[in-house]
Formats: structure tokens, C-alpha cells, sequence
């Protein structure tokens, strides 16, 4: 019920509302419960509404602890959970 | 005396009289169906067809499948050629060459003949490139709010070759799960146009009649246990009806499952699982293990089965359950669908 | 999907597992709650519990919309719907939830009362306006996360000056319920919770913040996870630490998406349309002091409670379902004696087995053949 | 884990979750229509049926009818019944000898179940009684309000002897033409019920499955030309469309049709003629004139022949007219039947 | 069925048959017109032409209520249906008379016009008060027969209060069409009449006398005929008498149904509830005075035409239509370029091709036969 | 249009209405336009109403002239058509 997903502006419309896309996938949303949205941001998609952005650099962070799991695999640990 | 006023096939519509044993029915049924699905059967004018059957025929089978899907065309298709494809595949699916379609149509008063005419050439198109007449039908009409502008019920008949026994009861622990291509495109087309789900996508239907591919995997592996095309409730509905039909388990890997990115992202945006979502020109086949990459080399050899990828086996669980190892590196069942996916989709 | 696959990747996950698996201490138990139905149907899904080493155990918390829905309120719509010949908009999830007489959403409707799916409350208020002679109430459910479009729709309905439309507010709120699960801790029957995985997109609007006095206060580590599978991995991996640790503080996995504050015009949005309700009853956990949304008098000419005059009756959930344990993490659904037969996703007994968000419906769908071991299995 | 809770047959409804694909589906599938038609071919739940054929077969028929009556329930039988019957009539009327059914029902969300059994099992019970087993179908489920409570189509198949050649094209000037009974008693009993028309009468459906009849009568004059059975357009459109697939006139006698008085009195009330009324269990027969009265002899030593009669003959005409003596000596056309009469009455 | 088998019976119609042809001057030519589409239908009905011997001419005339209805009706009926949004009542009749841009109400109906068949004004009524939030109309059309219970239905409405029904109303008058007929005689293409078939159940209601002036003034014998064909037969044999004998005065062959003052309280209904109209334009005929009823001011509301500012516009019938001609008995259908051909009773394209009342249709359903001679007979 | 047909008043109900029957047939019309209707009288019954009364004395008399044809085909004729 909460799920909501990522998904790329591409277009913005009239009325507060914007185009986005996920994978080939287009479909209007409501910009209403956002500010500042620009064609290129991710936004968060629920039920019709974006309801916050995605930020690409705090994504590119946690993958990065995902990456350094090789490493820690190895044995020492050095993952620090980012306390944001 | 012999002008007969031609049907207004641009701005007429179906009405009452076009159900009700007239001229008016007459006219309609011979100025739209006979002539466009155009074969001796129908021009017989009987209420029936009569027809000879190839020598030696020991075994037939008998599929039948009313349409009533909403929006009437989509994407890739219409409700005509879905008609006819729904129920050759039945046929096909049972391990019969399709020989001959009935078609029963259910008409509101008030649609469009333009639209029915579109239809009905939809479904001779259909008809004709799968090679399968449509030798019988009737029409009825129903009043303004009784129907929803055409439903369609086509049935079909086939011949089995000898030596041919489709039938998941035959599903053994071991034996292997193919699916001829990806998963989920007829469902999404229809979803796109869903006027509280409305979403842009390049998706189409798969309708498409797959008898052909299903005779070249019958020559090929006369042994196949089963074959089914996942049509409403989607591949997990097929898995879950062998399973429990076998009485085995199945288990299938998510990652061998096609999926198209298109697909997958339109089941994201609405919270829905593409192994529920329907098709109509695919197919689920089920064969001894010896025999699966020889099938599976036979379906993508096949224009319609390039697709294809062996998704699983069958495993010995008398509970018949369906498992799925997810992407993720888990297990979990794939159940049947439970309570309304979207109503109308074929 | 960018963003979405990568955050599924099965060989990330592996190594995640194994080093969850080397962190966890030997014989420790980790009992850990995740808080929203999004996490229960990752992990259901995803078949994570296979990557969990043994002492970890996952605890569905009640943080389905859905399945805290009592009763009483889905009769109060059913009523809307059938009786005063409204059009009643409503998300699918609630369609097939059980109530009174052997009714739903889906039966009423069957029946001819005027339901109706929507994706989005925008469709609820589009139908109103494209049916100016019909009363339209919108269903409003949810949490944090799905308040605040309620409160937009209203806004615009009163921008627009309709007057055919209406919410029946359901929305609750996380907090709230999660202090109501530890107020339960005193139950003699139930093994105290280490961690929470904390909600996702509810924090998303309204931030991590609230929940700092509750980490505190309880002394219970909260990880802030995203729906992915790899976050609520990496969240619990996140939850062992500060257990091992000794630590119980908030800490936020699920950066790409949530920070401190949230977002503050969406919770600017809310508080000009919701005010908190005193008390509401929650299917499982029963009355929660401050732990829903009531429409503001400002606009009272939109809340369907006031317009049609509704009168809560609270309904006993049925005698042999155990709901309220399961949503307190007291009972796990194989607990209950009717699940998965007299109880099933088809005939739903309790909410819980609703939603595949649901603790019931999840285990269900997705994991009930773990009960019934394999006898023999012929490999691949 | 293996109880499943009971359909709610006595105050349930047809919802959408009952036509989605899903567990509810099959259930509704299994414990209605599997449970009352039962057969093997129904439970093999596969899509489609497979059945052996006689050996011998050269030659088949198919059929198929969409019903939509309204109201479904009527005095002397309702849709279920009727949509065996007619179907059965058609594949009877080709001079085949009936083996299977396929049924397509098509479900308004909000049909009470226990009206869905009524049908279901006034179906099996023809079905059983007519000796031709319902071997496969399908189910949709479509909004209220977007169908009529329950539509069914049934598609018919079966062999026909070496020999018979049942073509209204055969027809010849001075072949007689025959009634197996008398006329307009469904159409009626209908009509009795329409809100508008309501009047009271004793008068039952005739409908019923004449297959039997029809082979006596192929059996006694294997010559006959043409069968087929009176039901929308009645008896009018049967002996146009004969006159008209021949090429050559007919003429009737009003004196020998058989009406019963009661049809004469409603179809007098209501300004109908019963020569348009539908039947659904009587059939017209044309035969050399040689044939005639021997075939109204075994026509009438079989129960459903019993008030049998020859009617007319066929006549030298190339405007393809049907004309009728007058009981009152005059002569008159008997032309299709224009505009509605009454709609959904089959 | 008694009192009308008895008047089927072809054993009497052979006697009568032979004592007309015995009674027939070699020679003269008797020219009667059956005014009443009643009597056209049993004429056609019967083959009652074959038992006419030769030198007796039936020619139809105006009297099918439905053959008359001009284009501009229909068009106001449709109009109301489809853009006013009633729900129209009609007896079955008038949906497939052909009105303006191909339409008729059975097309408009298929294009979402609530159009319902009734079989009895009486349903109009009932389906008003069932829809109290609906506006309904009755279609009244018919002669004096059918006008009564039009009467009746308004007072009773008047009674209920009801405030959604009214009548659009075109009920016409037959005297004042017989008139018109004969009005019409200096037209040098016609043929003299000799005498009338006079309307059964117009007469049942209005009585015999009002014929007595036109009998005597045009000196053209009229004779009251039931529908029954032993009805006409005798009535054309009494016809056929007064005009050997030089008598032009009515004659009532009808006498079990009719009296020469009629139904008192019928004509007293009709009386209270309407008016004459000046002026009706007649489809084939034109504008003729006084031929037709409105509604009284002391009903106004019931009145469509008043109700819903109905204004009538005069359209020309179809270039090639001859119903004109027709329905004055100058013409034979078959004297139509398009009879059979362009117009059939599925696509009629003047209103006689319509009701098997009609001249056109009543010859093409059941008489057109006679116009192609069969080559060969196989003796039965 | 105007087709009515003669049938028996086999019962008289409230609202000044009455169930006929016509060979087996039956059907309720109004009386609204009628007077005096007794079970037993033939009514002449059009769209649902009786629109007058059928009178059986009259009906003989005519069927009575149809009768003398056999004399009046003899030869002398005696049929006088009646004058009501
Ligand atoms: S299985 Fe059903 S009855 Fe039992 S606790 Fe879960 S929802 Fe309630
Ligand atoms: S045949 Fe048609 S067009 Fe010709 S006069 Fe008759 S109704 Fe008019
Ligand atoms: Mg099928
Ligand atoms: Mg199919
Ligand atoms: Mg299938
Ligand atoms: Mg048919
Ligand atoms: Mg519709
Ligand atoms: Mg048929
Ligand atoms: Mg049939
Ligand atoms: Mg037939
Ligand atoms: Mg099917
Ligand atoms: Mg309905």
C-alpha cells in the first residue's frame, strides 16, 4: 500500500503535473506534494503523486557500501553504515 | 426486385432488429460475416456446418472461450483476432491441429457498424492466416446497458495426431518447465488503456495463433506432458493448475522467467507481479529432462518461440506447490492469484 | 528499472547475507520488527528469510493499512456505498477486506452498490467531476505516506467548489502504533522486540526524526529501510550492529530517499487539511490515543463523516482469528488455527490475510510451503 | 490444509474475483459447472476436450447459439435447458447424430449463485437426458450493468451417417414440406412475461432437444432434403430461407399448420402472427413428395412428432416466394419477418 | 376464439364470394376504398382480393395512423428522446417510420435515445411514476380508437399530481380525412370512388352518425365494416348493392360492436381532455382543417408540446415517394419506382412502407406475389 | 393500429379494471371507457382498454345472414343486409 518507486521526470506539464518514466513506461503525475522538480530528477512515485526526489548521490553512497562488501568479505570490516 | 439497400457500415448501428430472425439479421450476417470470413460452410446458410474429416481421424478435440475484453481494440489487437487466437490455441494446446471455428456473437444495440465490420475483418484476417475457417456462427442483440458492444465466444475444433497424449496428470518430478517467450505483454497492453490506470508504453498485445509452433514441438518431442497457454491468471495460474493436476511440485528460476523491461516496469508502477499477467501468444510446456534442450532449440527455431527458456522442473511435493528461487537468492511459492487482478482482459 | 534493480542484485545480497551471518553472535537471538507491510512483502517476495542467519527472526509489525482497517469503518463505507447511493472510490487493496455479515467492498458491489477502483485519489475527484448529479466519497486509507494526496484532493475540491464530493478519512499514523506496540510490552506472553526496521516512504514525507524519542525512550534501535530487499538486508545487518553494539539509536539506510526533516510541503499539506483524532480503533492494537486523522472543521464540508452523519460502531473481529497478536508481534500466522483453511487470501478471515502486504496473506502467498518440508528433490 | 471453504450457493454472488483466473474461478468452475455436468472430460481440466470419435466417421457437424432470453427462467424451462436444446436442435438439424458440448457463459458481477445453479443444473439435466455430455467451457465475469445476468453460448458437434445430405439447396418443386407440432408455444410463453405484454396463460415452452426425432426421420427417409428448426423468425423465416437457398417458391396451407388456440388467442391480443413466433423443439421437414406421408407416420409415432403435419409443398418459382393458402381461401405471401418482433426471446 | 373465428370462416367467405359475383354488373366497375388500414390488413391478411370477382377495385386509403404521421412528428418525438433526454413511450408502430437525416426512433434508440415500447399508454403512465426522476412522454398517435385511453391517461395523471408526464400529441380525425378525399376529387388524374368501407372500431367509439352528412353530401355509399374478412366481404357486398341501386347512405354491417351514437363516455373523455386543432399536416395528404385533437389548456402541463416549446416544421417527403398519391387512392404502391426496390419494409422510406397497415407494405408483405406470375404449379 | 379484438370479462378487480380472457388466454384491462361491465359480457378490448361492448344478440343476426346464403345462393335472395 505504501509502495512507491523511482522514477525519471521527463516532461513537465501544466497544472503542477509531469511526465515521468520508468523503463519505457510513461505515465502523468501530480506535482503537488513537491517543489522544484526538474526533467532529468528522479522522483518518488506513489499512487499517482511524486512524494519526494530520489537523490542520485546518496544512491551512488549506499551502492558504494554494497561494493565495499568484496572487501569486507575479505575480512576486516570497514563498512560504516551512513548515518545521514 | 433484386436491389437489397446495402448496410450503412460508415454511420449505421446494430438495433434491434439486426437480433430479432428478419431480413435485417439476414442482411447483417451475410453482408458482414459471410462475406468477409467468405468460405462454402457459411454460405451454405445452414444453421450448422457440416464437414468431412481428414481420413483416419481417431481423435478430436473441442475448445471454446467467450471474449469479453475491455477495451475492444488495443494495442496489437482486437477483440476480433483475439477471439480467434484465444480459442486456436486451446485447440493447439490440447495437441490438435485446428480445423474449423464457431463464432457466437453477443451485440448491444446501439454499436457502431464500422466497428463491428473492423472486428469482423480482424477475425477473417486472423482466421485465414492461421488457416482455420470459420465455418458456423449466430448473432444475437441484446437492448442499450444488457452487454458492452460485442462479446465473442468462438469454439473450435481440431484433430489429435495418434500418439499425441497432452495431459498434465502425465507431469513427473524432474521433468522440465519451457515457456516460449516473454511473459506478460497481452495484459499490459490492455492496462495501458484502463482509463484509472492510463499509462504510455510501447508495448503491444501478443496475440497471435501459436498452433504452428506447438505442431513443430509436438513432431519434435512426441512425448511433451503437457502444454497450456497462460492466458488469464498468468503463468502462475498454468504452473499452479499442472502442479496440482500432477500432484508434484514445480520450481521455477525468476531469472530464467522473459520478462520484457517494459513489462516489468509496467507491473512496478502498479503493483502487480508479471508472472500473473496474462498473454495470449505464448505457451508453457512441460517434457521429460532428456528431451528439454532439444524442445527448447525446436520453439526458438520457431518464429514465435525465439523467446523461449527452459524456466524449471517439476519436483516430487505431494502438497503441489509452486516455488519460485527468486533473483534475489530465496525461495518462495508462486500461489495462484488471489481475487481480482484486472476483470476483462481477454 | 534505475534504482530499483540495482538494490536487487542476488550476488550483493549473498555477500550481505554472509557477512550479516559473521556479525551475528553465536546463540544471540535478534528479534526484529519490521514496521511496514512494504518490508513484510519484500522479504515474502524476495525470499529473504533464506538469507538470514539462524537467531535472526523477522516480526511482522502492523504497518499494513489494510489489515488495521476494523471492521467497523469498512462497514461505515459499505454503508455509504450501498445505503446512500454514493459513489464510493476506493484503492483495490481494500475491496475483498472482511466485514460485517459476511460483506466486503467487492460483495456490496456485487450487490450494486457503486464501488469503484481508483490508482489515485485524482481519479476519485475527476469522477465527481464528471458526475455532478452523483455524491462521490473517496475512501481515504493509509499511512503517512498516502495522506498527503487525500489532503490535496480536498483542497482542490474545495478550489474547485464542489460540492458532490467527500472523504471518509481512515489515515493513521506510524508513530503512533509503534509506541502502542511497546506500551504492549508488558504482556506476559510475548519475547520482547531488539530492533525495528523502520518505515520506508512514510519517512520519506515526514522524515526520520519522529522517531529519535522513540529509540531513546524505549532503548530499541530503529533502521530506516528502503522496500528494496537489499535495504531491509542491509538494514537488519544495520540493526545487528547496534545490538552487538549496545547502541539503540535511529539510523537511516534508506538515504537516497529520506532525511530528518522529509518533506515539508507535503506535511504542510496535511496539517492544513488533518488534525489529530483523539483516539481510533485499529483493527488488532484496538483504541490508539492520538493515533489517527480527522478532517479539519475548515473543511468540513468535505469530510463524509460529518456530511452523511456517521456513527463509529466498533465490531469484535471474529472469535478465532488472531489479528491483534499477530499485528503486535505477539503470534506468528501459523499460529492461528484457522489459517490457510478456513482462512485463505480467497476468503479472508481477518484483514491480516487481505493485503499481500499482510502477515496472514504474505506467509500465504509466499511462504507457507516452508511448513510442509520437501521429501525428495530431484535436482536441476 | 486441504479444506476449502464451501461456494455460498444460497446467498452468494457472481463477483469479478469469479472470473479473473484466480482460485476463486476455478473453484466456482469445479464445485458448479465440473460438479453438475460431470464428466471426465471436464475433469481433466484442460482448456479443451479431447474425445475418441466413432470409428467410421467421415463427416461432421458444428453448431453453435449464443443465448441471451430474458427473463431466464420461463414457464417450461429457462436459459440453461434452452441453450442444451437449441444447440443440440442445430447439430441435430444438419442430420448429425449429437456427441459433445462446449459452453461459454458469460456472468454479470452481482448474479446471485443460486440462480447460476438453477441453470447449471437444468443444463446438466438436458444434457444428460439428450445423451450429449457439456465436455468443456469457459467462464467470464463482466461489470454490472455491462451484461444481463447470464449469457450462455453452446457450440455443438457432431457425426453425421454416410448418406445423408441435408441441403435446402435439394429442395425441388413438388416436395412436401412438414411440421413436427404445433407452433409458437415458446415465443408465448415469453412473451407472457414481458413487463409490457404480461397476460396469463398455460402455455409452457416446447423447448426440448429433437434429436431423437430427427433420427427416426433420417433413419425411415434418408432423402430428406432439408431439416431445420423453427426457433427466431418461427416458422417464416425457416420456409424463406429454404425457398430462397433452393431457388424455387413454397406454398403452405393456413388450415394444416398446427397452432394451438391459446398461441392463436396471445398472438391475436398482441397483433402478432404466429407463423413468426419462435419454437425451440419443433422442426420443419421437406421431402420428395413420394416420402411424405410415410415420414409424417414415423414423424407422428414418435412422442414429440405426435401432432405432425404436412404443411405444403414446394412450387415452381424463381422469385424464391412462400405464399399460403388462406383458411379463408385466399392466397397470400408469408415474407420475412420485418423489424422486431420481440427481442431476447432465445 | 368466439366471436372472431366465426368471421374467418372460409366456407361462408366461398358462399359470399359467389353472391357478390352473381350480384356484380357485367361490365360496371365498383371502386370502394377501405379507409382503414385495419381492413387493408385483413384484405391482405386473408387473400380476401382472390374471392373478389372481377370489375370490384379495393383502393386503401388514409387510414393507418402511423402512414400519415408527417416526417416533422417523428422528428419532434425524436428530438425529445435524444436531446431532451425523456424517455419516450411509443406503441411499437412508430419506431421504424423513416423521419429526417435517415433516422426513425428505432436508430435514434440505438444511438442512445431512451426510447421504450409500449404496449399500452397505461405502461407510460406506470413507467412515469416508477422513474419520478425522469420526465416521460407518451407518443400519442392514432385515430379515434386509440385516442380515448390517451384521454384517460392524462386525467389520471392529472390526479397523481404527476409533474413528469405529458403526451405529445397526434391524434387525428377520420370524418375530416374521408372529407378531405373527397375534397380532392376535381384532381383530373384520379378515378371517381363509389363508395367506402367505413372504420370498425373508429366507429365502435364515434358511432355511425357522423358518416350520414359525408354519405349524403358527396352521394357516396358508406358502409361501418368490422375487421374481420367475412366483415369486409359482406360489407363490400352491401356496398355493392347500394351502388346498383342508385343508394348512397350508411349502412352498418359492424352492428355487434357499433350504434350509431357510439361510446358516450369515451367521446365524453376525449371531450374533456381535448380540443380540435385548426389545422394537422397529414403525411400524403397536406394540411387538413380541423383533422386533428390538442390538448385543452386545462392540461397544459401534460401537454409536450406546450411542456417542452415544441415547434412544428413541415418536411417534404422523399422526392421519389409516392405515398402521397397513395394514400388519396390516385395511385397503386406498385406505381412506385422504388416499391420493392429502394423501399422495403426493413428500409421503408415512406411511412406506408412501415405498419403492415400500410398500402405499401401490406402489398409487399403479402401481395407483391400476384405481380409475378409463377410459370409452373406442381399440383399438391 | 386500431385492431381490437372481442373477449370475456371473466373477472371484475379494483380501479375499475377487469380480467378478460380469450381462449385461454387472459390479460387485465381498464374499464375506464366502458359502463356496466358484468362478469360474463364481451368487451372489445384495444391496447389495454375495453373500448366498448361486444353484443352477442347483434353478433347472431349477423352470423344469421351468412346462414341464409345457401338459401340466397339457391337463387331468390333474401338477405337483407341490417340497418342498426
Ligand atoms: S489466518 Fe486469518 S483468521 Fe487467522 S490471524 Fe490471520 S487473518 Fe486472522
Ligand atoms: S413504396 Fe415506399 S416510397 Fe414508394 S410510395 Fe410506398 S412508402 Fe412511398
Ligand atoms: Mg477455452
Ligand atoms: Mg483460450
Ligand atoms: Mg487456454
Ligand atoms: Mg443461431
Ligand atoms: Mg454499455
Ligand atoms: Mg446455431
Ligand atoms: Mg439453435
Ligand atoms: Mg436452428
Ligand atoms: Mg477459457
Ligand atoms: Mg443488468
Amino acid at each position: 500500500m505504501c509502495l512507491a518507486i523511482p522514477a525519471r521526470v521527463v516532461e513537465l506539464l501544466a497544472d503542477d503535473r509531469a511526465r515521468i518514466e520508468l523503463s519505457g513506461v510513461q505515465k502523468e503525475v501530480s506535482l503537488a506534494l513537491v517543489e522544484d522538480v526538474a526533467v532529468g530528477d528522479y522522483v518518488i512515485v506513489h499512487v499517482g503523486f511524486a512524494i519526494g526526489r530520489l537523490d542520485p548521490e546518496e544512491a551512488a553512497l549506499t551502492l558504494a557500501t554494497f561494493a565495499e562488501l568484496d572487501a569486507a568479505m575479505a575480512g576486516e570490516r570497514l563498512l560504516t553504515p551512513p548515518l545521514a | 426486385m433484386s436491389y437489397t439497400r446495402p448496410l450503412d457500415l460508415k454511420h449505421g448501428r446494430v438495433d434491434l432488429s439486426h437480433g430479432s430472425g428478419g431480413r435485417a439479421m439476414a442482411q447483417l450476417i451475410h453482408d458482414l460475416f459471410v462475406r468477409h470470413f467468405d468460405n462454402d460452410y457459411l454460405r451454405a446458410q445452414n444453421d450448422g456446418a457440416c464437414f468431412p474429416l481428414p481420413a483416419g481421424t481417431g481423435r478430436m478435440v473441442m475448445a471454446t472461450d467467450s471474449h469479453v475484453v475491455s477495451p475492444l481494440f488495443f494495442p496489437g489487437g482486437d477483440i476480433g483476432c483475439l477471439s480467434v487466437h484465444g480459442t486456436i490455441n486451446d485447440v493447439a494446446m490440447a495437441g490438435g491441429k485446428p480445423l474449423y471455428l464457431a463464432a457466437g456473437f453477443i451485440l448491444e444495440e446501439g454499436f457502431p457498424l464500422a466497428d463491428l465490420q473492423r472486428i469482423v475483418v480482424s477475425m477473417a484476417e486472423a482466421a485465414r492466416e492461421a488457416d482455420v475457417p470459420i465455418v458456423t456462427g449466430d448473432t444475437k442483440v441484446v437492448e442499450q446497458g444488457k452487454g458492452d458492444g460485442v462479446f465473442i465466444t468462438t469454439t473450435g475444433i481440431g484433430v489429435v495426431p495418434d500418439g499425441i497424449l497432452l495431459d498434465p496428470r502425465r507431469i513427473q518430478p524432474g521433468d522440465r518447465i519451457l515457456v516460449s517467450g516473454y511473459l506478460g505483454d497481452h495484459g499490459v497492453a490492455i492496462m495501458s488503456l484502463r482509463e484509472n490506470l492510463s499509462f504510455d508504453t510501447a508495448i503491444k498485445s501478443d496475440t497471435a495463433a501459436i498452433h504452428g509452433l506447438a505442431a513443430d514441438m509436438l513432431a519434435a518431442v512426441p512425448g511433451l506432458r503437457a502444454l497450456r497457454d497462460p492466458t488469464r491468471g498468468g503463468l502462475a495460474a498454468v504452473l499452479n493448475e499442472f502442479a496440482s493436476a500432477a500432484g508434484c511440485g514445480i520450481v521455477i528460476r525468476e531469472k530464467a522467467v522473459p520478462v520484457r523491461d517494459e513489462v516489468a516496469a509496467a507491473c512496478e508502477l502498479l503493483g502487480l507481479d508479471p508472472l500473473y499477467v496474462a498473454n495470449e501468444g505464448k505457451l508453457v510446456a512441460v517434457c521429460p529432462a532428456e528431451d528439454a534442450e532439444h524442445l527448447l532449440d525446436v520453439m526458438r527455431s520457431h518464429p514465435q518461440g525465439r523467446d523461449a527458456a527452459i524456466i524449471g522442473e517439476a519436483i516430487v511435493d505431494p502438497n503441489g506447490f509452486v516455488q519460485m528461487e527468486t533473483t534475489f537468492g530465496g525461495r518462495r511459492m508462486v500461489d495462484w492469484l488471489t481475487g481480482e487482478q484486472l476483470p476483462r482482459i481477454c | 528499472m534505475k534504482y530499483i534493480d540495482e538494490f536487487r542484485d542476488g550476488d550483493i545480497a549473498r555477500k550481505l547475507a554472509a557477512t550479516l551471518a559473521t556479525e551475528v553472535q553465536p546463540g544471540r537471538s535478534y528479534r526484529l520488527m519490521e514496521f511496514c507491510g512494504g518490508h513484510t512483502h519484500a522479504i515474502s517476495r524476495y525470499g529473504l528469510l533464506d538469507l538470514l542467519p539462524p537467531g535472526v527472526q523477522m516480526i511482522h509489525g502492523p504497518g499494513c493499512p489494510v489489515c488495521v482497517l476494523p471492521i467497523g469503518r469498512i462497514d461505515s463505507a459499505i454503508e455509504l456505498a450501498r445505503d446512500k447511493g454514493v459513489i464510493l472510490c476506493t484503492y483495490a487493496d481494500t475491496l475483498r477486506v472482511p466485514a460485517s455479515g459476511g460483506l466486503s467492498l467487492m460483495r456490496a458491489k456485487a450487490q450494486g452498490a457503486d464501488v469503484r477502483m481508483v490508482y489515485s485519489c485524482d481519479d476519485a475527484l475527476r469522477i465527481a467531476r464528471e458526475h455532478p448529479d452523483r455524491e462521490v466519497v473517496f475512501f481515504g486509507i493509509g499511512f503517512e505516506t498516502t495522506t498527503p494526496m487525500t489532503a490535496v484532493v480536498i483542497q482542490q475540491a474545495a478550489a474547485l467548489g464542489l460540492t458532490n464530493f467527500s472523504v471518509f478519512c481512515n489515515h493513521v499514523l506510524t508513530p503512533a502504533a509503534m509506541v502502542h506496540i511497546m506500551e504492549s510490552e508488558g504482556d506476559p506472553s510475548r519475547v520482547a522486540l531488539d530492533g525495528f526496521v523502520g518505515p520506508a516512504h512514510v519517512s520519506t514525507v515526514i522524515g526520520y526524526g519522529p522517531y529519535e524519542g522513540f529509540a531513546q525512550h524505549y532503548r530499541k534501535p530503529v533502521v530506516i529501510a528502503g522496500f528494496e530487499p537489499l535495504d531491509v538486508l542491509q538494514s537488519i545487518l544495520m540493526l545487528v550492529r547496534q545490538i552487538n553494539e549496545g547502541r539503540a539509536i535511529v539510523e537511516n539506510e534508506f538515504t537516497r530517499a529520506v532525511t530528518r526533516e522529509g518533506n515539508r510541503k507535503a506535511q504542510a499539506r496535511v496539517a492544513e487539511v488533518f488534525e489529530l483524532r483523539e483516539c481510533f480503533d485499529w483493527r488488532g492494537l484496538g483504541e490508539v490515543p492520538d493515533s489517527a486523522l480527522r478532517i479539519r472543521a475548515e473543511y468540513a464540508t468535505y469530510d463524509a463523516e460529518r456530511r452523511y452523519g456517521m456513527a463509529y460502531r466498533q465490531v469484535p473481529d471474529p472469535k478465532a482469528c488472531e489479528c491483534a497478536a499477530i499485528l503486535r508481534g505477539h503470534k506468528h500466522p501459523r499460529d492461528c488455527k484457522v489459517f490457510g483453511t478456513v482462512c485463505t487470501p480467497d476468503h479472508p478471515i481477518g484483514a491480516c490475510m487481505v493485503s499481500s502486504e499482510g502477515a496472514c496473506a504474505a506467509h500465504y502467498t509466499y511462504g507457507r510451503f516452508k511448513e510442509i518440508p520437501l521429501r525428495a528433490e530431484v535436482s536441476a
